[in-house]
């Protein structure tokens, strides 16, 4: 590998591990942060993808606006879809057997996917970037880069940076951490923890809707894509250190590395470098890369 | 020399910056009551995790009944007879008191490969955790989940699930807290007749009590150790009363 | 007096299993020999998740190993000797295991999870991306294996009804013995462990290799179960070794209701009844395509309004009658 | 002080667990400033008035007047809104947050402003917590933990503040402290509700106090008399 | 007359990710049906529908859903290769016909071939030996292929690989990445420092669309051409829109077939569906056409089951695609068409191998 070709590798690791951690982000709220053991983020992330999909003729038509106006109103819809969600079916979870979330979260995955089969069928779909962001930038005398990935990339560091900014530096992030371990005594403080968790809830979803409406253009839509992030996302916030976001973002970042190169260089084993760096990090710090703190 | 049946030696324990335990060293004798006192935040509980094993010493060495058991895992130690308690309730909540007892008994019952064999039926484990359940004062709440305990009662059930193991060093982390005046008295009352086959560590804030009981008191702050010896002495010194007794 | 209910219940079931060839047809036969399987399986989960309180997101591992062993140690065109081909099958399982076990147990709670979802997909990726084991297509078992004693052949697992009363001696077997297990101190030693590890190792256990033997006899009874999947079906693939099956024998046992033995037998039918209910054309019509939607909702109310799992539904209504429901119990104090 | 404005008046309190029953119709009232005892055995079911008052009993009954409200079905939150704080037994420390982060995250002012009981003035009487700022909660010592809740406590600027064995594992020194807070919090015009194993201290500083034997209010009147009866020793077991 | 109906059991996937190709089987077989006036053979069909779910794990049990519950006398599925093998094993022990409507897997008609087996698709070796044949005309020398760590993928890519190197070019890399992974980044930065005349690429549904669309969002498309197997661009054209353009691939099948059979076939689709037919359409459709061929032979009596094998091996299927007949090991051997991606379509643009054989390597039968 010349030094032109390693470099662009390293940016490619770089770009796929910022978008790991978008699709994990919202995952690291309500995983990490809240503790519910939500296998239905994918699904989440899947109808994000299908919102930017199926939703943007719907605005460009009553609005007509464009894919920002989309993701406006995707973000909307996503902030109410997460707060009747937890209302309905997590609200009466957090006292019960950690393991019953497991439960609803699978139950939720298959009548996801399923409405999604009944409302906008089982085609393969692609969305398209916005116009401004549609260019591409050269690299090398063959290859170009598309503009759409950085601005990806500018979205994740956004979102990381707000994420750890909220949760470690302001009071209400205080709280929901707080809430994660001792609810009654959260209460006892004057908080409405019901409310609070109800919000962060919805703002988990609202991430992961995010991620996958903004990943929609790169990563195109079809059905079970949901099902096909879950694990790697569980992965990025484990090795990570469950509540931390810095860790989250190291975690992902090491991913990306590894995939990337583990491509090139052991093809065959691919599929099994990142199970294998999952399991060396954790038996070499078996509470991730940063404790939550 | 017989009679000592732990020793800890230099035993120091740094967390980052902080000397939690600095070059500690005690003797704990059969028939003696040692307590050790000291500010909050002083390294007392750090000192019985360190003696207990649960957590390594930066420095030091523990020995127990004559063997250098710094290298041993706490399980190993606490099978040669060394038991503690915690400041803070370890219970079994979903079981029973007994059935909390009795799984302590069980460590020092032998074959638990018998796998045909039913629990219950264990008689020796049986016997010592109603022994243990009756000299902690839980006749009464046997059959009830431990997790329906009142506070007070699952500072009682700590101490049954220590004696329940039969060992003979006992290190007591705060036993007394939580505990109603009946019940501080029947414990200082256990604790006296348990002396003559035990040596017993005894942490504690409740001075009454360690004055009532304690044949020999060691005094700590910020780690170290600024004085032992009889209780008079201790009583009178004016360092303590400085730093921790403030005109008790 | 609590116990006789219960017992009578899971004598119940299990004999009614051993009556029902006697009504049932070659489908129906074919379907509860592999409820049966899964009932194993979860079984051998139940004894790490609810008695132990080690969740195992990597069963699936041991599950495929035994039943790749079963083909892969079968002769190419001879009936393999049942004698040695199950042992060989479920130490096969349980070696894995002991070497996942003895990593994966350095870590806890959610770590552990992850853990040993990686260990599995670690033999997932082996069976899949190399050609030892006929990679993603999988490979047949040509003859299935007998019991041959003295020249003679007893046992001939070639038949609907040979494999169906073998599993179910089978099942009766792992339930006795895992009833056994947990009833007897090293049963009692588990649940310690499982209600507080810091405690039972300042008593005195080790539980490291408790924890660990939890995690290999566990790991052989999935061996168990993979072996009769096999041998079975005659044919393996990856996919025996996804997280797919892993999560799915973990659904079975919380929806069955953690912290039971039966639990795990009534989670495994009830999740392999549900499906096949709600896929089934003659009830549903054109919408059994969508039966996921019936599964998913079903769980979903399972989940709402029994919050013991299945197993506590007798308990559920007993409340009822007795118009004793005043609400939930609050929640422990924190320890 | 009869005659002083009622904050608390809880009247006829049962409470369950599951199917025990453990309060049957205790009173009990606190007046603007006032400071109350609670004494009892240990399983008499003084905690679980003190958190079925805060709602943190699902199964309770009865009425409960705070300040004047009828918070009978009030949630816990609403209730410390109006003015409660709570130490409860076993301390309730967020272990995952650092010493500083609990604290600042209870912080709130008081009913009628109040901002006096700022992160300084919590540190400098608990001078401990000021070296361990950094810390997280799961990292300090039982004592520690202890000022902890204390302090924040009083970083909500309570009304009513409820110790449920607040003195529980502290050093003596540390105990005369808290007990001068108390005195301190008292003269502020904080109405306090007690519950300390040391009988005779919480008598001597409260004005009423109650006696709880399984679940019932045996005795209750000014701390004096209550101090007096000859009944109190075999309530309390000594 | 008076015979019962035939009963046709459906493996074929309605959920996951396969459920639009299952949908589009269906839908084909039951057009031939009801243009036959609903009757093969004289016999009327009953149906009877399992979902596969894509998962070889459950296909055994799927599979005798069909065998041992319904009886029924013939199978059509299904998509996934794993589950087809699977269900190649199940039938063979119970002698009940299976026709596989598009799984690739060469081994169905490989090693696994059996007088009750029949395949209405294709093998995964034939469209990549196709391509391979176009890139070598192309005069190529020098080629890299891409595709998933799977059965489907490394298969396709031998055919290629034979085709290409028998036609004087030599493939000097293959590039894997593990099913169903879709982050390509890597391997097209190892293709651009590579710089080969061609790339063949496997892939099918979101991957293959993703895969077009990174391809060309690296710039790779202009400088080193794409070719693949006709999956590549097949059912995703929508959804891969500009990237696709100009994209060659070659399949047994491609739009603006102007025969009046397939025009025919497709407008009926169109009308009955509201939607366009693809390539898996007309494997349905062709799967009710072999049926139909050997029920028609027998008069509909399924009893005489080697008459019926005997006149569908020997029939020559009247398909949308184009007439074929079936190979000694059941497996079409039909043309293979060099397809352009011109706007929403797969034009044909010539042929790039007639009546290609599949090797059936290790049947015997
Ligand atoms: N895991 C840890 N990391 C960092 N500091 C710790 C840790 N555990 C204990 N400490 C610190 O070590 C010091 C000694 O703690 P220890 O629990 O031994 O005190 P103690 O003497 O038992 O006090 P108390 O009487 O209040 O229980 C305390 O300042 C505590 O904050
Ligand atoms: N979570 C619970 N579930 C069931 N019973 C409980 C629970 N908490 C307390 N109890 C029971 O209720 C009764 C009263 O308990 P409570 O904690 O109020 O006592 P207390 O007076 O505060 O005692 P202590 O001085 O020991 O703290 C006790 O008998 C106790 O066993
Ligand atoms: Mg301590
Ligand atoms: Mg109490």
């Amino acid at each position: 590998m010349d030094l032109a070709t390693f470099l662009i590798q390293c940016l490619n690791a770089l770009q796929y591990g910022l978008l790991l951690f978008l699709v994990a982000a919202g995952l690291t709220l309500i995983f990490g942060i809240m503790g519910v053991i939500n296998l239905a983020h994918g699904s989440f992330y899947m109808i994000g993808a299908y919102m930017a999909y199926a939703l943007a003729p719907v605005v460009a038509s009553t609005f007509g606006g464009g894919f920002f106006a989309t993701l406006f109103v995707g973000l909307v819809l996503a902030v109410i879809l997460g707060y009747v969600l937890e209302w309905a079916f997590f609200s009466f979870l957090y006292e019960r057997e950690h393991l019953q979330q497991v439960l609803m979260t699978y139950g939720l995955i298959l009548v996801f996917e399923e409405l999604r089969s009944l409302i906008v069928g089982d085609d393969v779909h692609g969305v398209k970037p916005p116009d401004i962001l549609a260019g591409t930038l050269p690299l090398g005398d063959v290859m170009t880069y598309p503009v759409y990935r950085l601005f990806i990339s500018g979205v994740c560091l956004l979102l990381a940076l707000g994420m750890w900014f909220v949760f470690t530096r302001t009071r209400l992030g205080m709280m929901i951490r707080a809430g994660s371990t001792n609810r009654e005594m959260v209460q006892s403080l004057g908080v409405d923890i019901k409310f609070l968790y109800r919000v962060v809830f919805a703002a988990g979803v609202a991430v992961a809707v995010l991620a996958g409406m903004v990943a929609a253009p790169v990563s195109s839509v079809y059905p079970n894509m949901g099902g096909q992030v879950l694990i790697i996302c569980f992965v990025v916030v484990v090795i990570g250190g469950i509540g931390s976001i810095r860790g989250a973002l190291l975690a992902a970042l090491l991913i990306g590395v590894v995939d990337t190169f583990g491509k090139v260089i052991f093809p065959q084993a691919a599929g099994v470098l990142v199970y294998v760096l999952m399991a060396l990090i954790l038996l070499w710090k078996p509470a991730g890369l940063f404790k939550a703190g | 020399m017989s009679d000592v049946l732990l020793r800890g030696q230099g035993i120091t324990r740094r967390w980052g910056g902080l000397v939690a335990v600095n070059d500690v060293a005690l003797d704990l004798k059969r028939g003696e009551v040692h307590a050790v006192i000291g500010t909050n935040g002083a390294g007392k509980s750090t000192l019985i995790n360190i003696l207990s094993g649960e957590i390594p010493p930066s420095a030091g060495t523990v020995q127990l009944l004559g063997q250098d058991v710094t290298a041993w895992s706490q399980p190993k130690r606490a099978r040669a007879g060394l038991g503690r308690s915690y400041q803070r309730n370890t219970i079994y909540p979903g079981f029973s008191v007994l059935e909390n007892c009795r799984l302590a008994a069980q460590a020092r019952t032998p074959r638990p490969w018998h796998w045909w064999q039913s629990a219950q039926h264990c008689e020796a484990s049986l016997g010592a955790a109603r022994q243990a359940a009756q000299q902690a004062g839980l006749t009464e709440v046997l059959d009830r989940p431990a997790g329906s305990l009142s506070h007070g009662q699952k500072r009682q059930l700590e101490i049954a699930m220590c004696l329940a193991t039969a060992p003979q060093v006992l290190l007591l982390d705060e036993p007394l807290a939580g505990m109603g005046a009946e019940e501080t008295d029947r414990m200082l009352a256990l604790l006296a007749t348990l002396k003559a086959g035990h040596a017993i560590l005894l942490v504690e804030h409740d001075m009454d009590a360690v004055f009532r009981i304690a044949d020999v008191i060691t005094v700590m702050v910020n780690g170290a150790v600024i004085f032992s010896g009889a209780p008079a002495a201790v009583r009178s010194s004016p360092e303590v009363q400085a730093a921790y007794l403030g005109g008790h | 007096m609590t116990a006789s209910p219960k017992a009578l219940f899971v004598a119940l079931c299990l004999g009614g299993l051993a009556l029902y060839p006697l009504a049932a047809g070659d489908y129906g036969m074919d379907l509860v020999t592999k409820i049966m399987v899964y009932a194993i399986f979860a079984l051998s989960l139940e004894l790490l998740v609810g008695a132990t309180g080690l969740v195992c997101f990597g069963h699936a591992a041991f599950f495929g190993i035994g039943a790749y062993a079963a083909v892969l140690l079968s002769p190419e065109s001879d009936a393999a000797q049942l004698l040695w081909l199950l042992p060989a099958c479920v130490a096969a399982a349980a070696a894995y295991a002991l070497f996942m076990g003895a990593l994966s147990l350095r870590t806890q709670g959610v770590y552990f999870i992850m853990v040993t979802l990686a260990f599995a997909q670690m033999a997932y990726y082996i069976v899949h991306d190399t050609p030892l084991g006929g990679g993603t297509d999988g490979i047949y078992l040509n003859v299935k294996p007998q019991l041959q004693l003295g020249g003679s052949t007893w046992l001939d697992l070639d038949g609907d009804h040979t494999i169906y009363f073998f599993t179910w001696t089978a099942l009766v077997a792992v339930f006795g013995f895992l009833g056994l297990l947990l009833r007897s101190r090293f049963g009692r030693a588990l649940a310690g462990i499982k209600a507080n590890e810091q405690r039972m190792r300042a008593t005195g256990f080790s539980t490291y290799p408790y924890k660990l033997a939890a995690f290999v006899i566990s790991g052989a009874i999935a061996g168990l179960a993979g072996f009769l999947f096999g041998v079975k079906d005659g044919y393996v693939n990856p996919e025996l070794m996804s997280w797919h099956l892993s999560g799915a024998v973990l659904i079975m046992i919380i929806l069955g209701g953690l912290g039971h033995l039966r639990g795990a037998l009534v989670g495994a039918f009830a999740f392999a009844l549900l499906q096949e209910f709600f896929k089934s054309e003659a009830i549903f019509g054109a919408f059994a395509k969508h039966w996921h939607l019936g599964l998913g909702l079903t769980i979903i109310a399972s989940v709402a309004l029994l919050p013991n799992g299945l197993v506590g539904l007798p308990a559920l209504w007993r409340q009822r009658l007795l118009g004793k429901a005043r609400g939930a119990a609050p929640a422990g104090e924190q320890a | 002080m009869a005659a002083a404005e009622l904050i608390l008046d809880a009247r006829d309190i049962h409470a369950w667990y599951g199917s025990s029953h453990v309060l049957h119709g205790v009173q009990l009232q606190v007046a603007r400033g006032e400071t109350v005892g609670l004494l009892g055995r240990n399983g008499m079911g003084k905690s679980t008035l003190i958190r079925s008052l805060l709602g943190h009993v699902a199964q309770r009954d009865g009425q409960i007047h705070l300040f004047g409200r009828d918070v009978s079905r009030a949630k816990p939150h609403e209730v410390a809104r109006l003015g409660v704080a709570y130490v409860p037994e076993g301390r309730g420390i967020f272990p995952n947050l650092s010493v500083r982060e609990n604290l600042v995250m209870a912080a709130r002012p008081g009913r009628d402003g109040q901002q006096d009981w700022t992160l300084e003035r919590v540190l400098a009487t608990f001078p401990r917590l000021a070296e361990r700022l950094g810390n997280l909660g799961a990292q300090l010592s039982g004592g520690e933990q202890q000022m902890l809740s204390i302090g924040r406590a009083l970083m909500t600027h309570p009304s009513l503040i409820i110790l449920d064995e607040a003195t529980e594992g502290l050093a003596p020194l540390i105990v005369a402290e808290i007990w001068r807070v108390i005195g301190e919090i008292r003269a502020a015009g904080i109405a306090t509700l007690i519950v300390d194993r040391d009988y005779r201290k919480v008598l001597a500083r409260s004005d009423r106090a109650l006696v709880l034997q399984k679940g019932q209010a045996v005795l209750h009147g000014a701390a004096d008399e209550v101090a007096t009866s000859p009944a109190l020793a075999g309530f309390l077991g000594v | 007359q008076g015979q019962p109906p035939l009963k046709v059991g459906l493996m074929l996937p309605a959920t996951g990710t396969f459920a639009a190709l299952g949908t589009a089987i269906e839908n084909g077989f039951k057009q031939y049906v009801d243009e036959q006036g609903g009757k093969l053979g004289g016999r009327s069909i009953q149906y009877f529908k399992v979902d596969d779910e894509s998962d070889p794990s459950k296909a055994t049990d799927n599979v005798n859903k069909l065998i041992k519950r319904d009886n029924v006398d013939v199978i059509v599925g299904t998509v996934h290769s794993g589950v087809a093998l699977a269900m190649a094993r199940a039938v063979k022990e119970s002698k009940t016909m299976l026709i596989v409507p598009n799984a690739g897997a060469d081994a169905i008609t490989g090693p696994l071939c059996a007088p009750n087996i029949l395949r209405s698709s294709f093998s995964n070796w034939q469209p990549g030996y196709a391509t391979g044949v176009m890139a070598a005309q192309k005069g190529y020398k020098k080629a890299m292929t891409i595709t998933w760590n799977y059965a489907a993928g490394t298969e396709t890519v031998k055919g290629f690989t034979e085709a290409f190197e028998k036609g004087g070019g030599k493939v000097v890399k293959d590039l894997n990445l593990p099913f169903p992974n879709v982050e390509f980044q890597a391997l097209l930065t190892e293709i651009a420092s590579q710089k080969p005349d061609v790339v063949f690429a496997f892939f099918a549904g979101g991957g293959a669309v993703k895969f077009v669309k990174d391809y060309d969002a690296a710039g790779l498309k202009k400088t080193v051409p794409l070719m693949g197997s006709g999956f590549l661009t097949d059912g995703t054209l929508e959804a891969q829109g500009a990237s696709a353009q100009g994209l060659l691939t070659s399949l047994h099948y491609a739009d603006g077939i102007e025969t009046p059979r397939n025009n025919a076939f497709r407008n009926k689709y169109a009308v009955a569906y509201k939607m366009q037919p693809d390539v898996y359409a007309v494997q349905g459709y062709d799967a009710a056409q072999l049926l139909a061929a050997g029920l028609n032979a027998v008069k509909g009596d399924f009893n005489k089951r080697d008459e019926m094998v005997a006149a569908m091996r020997k029939t020559t299927v009247d398909s949308p695609r184009g007439k074929y007949t079936l190979s000694a090991a059941h497996n079409p051997v039909q043309d293979f068409y060099v397809r352009e991606v011109k706007g929403r379509e797969n034009v044909q643009t010539g042929i790039a191998v007639k009546v290609l054989p599949d090797p059936a390597r290790g049947c015997k039968m």
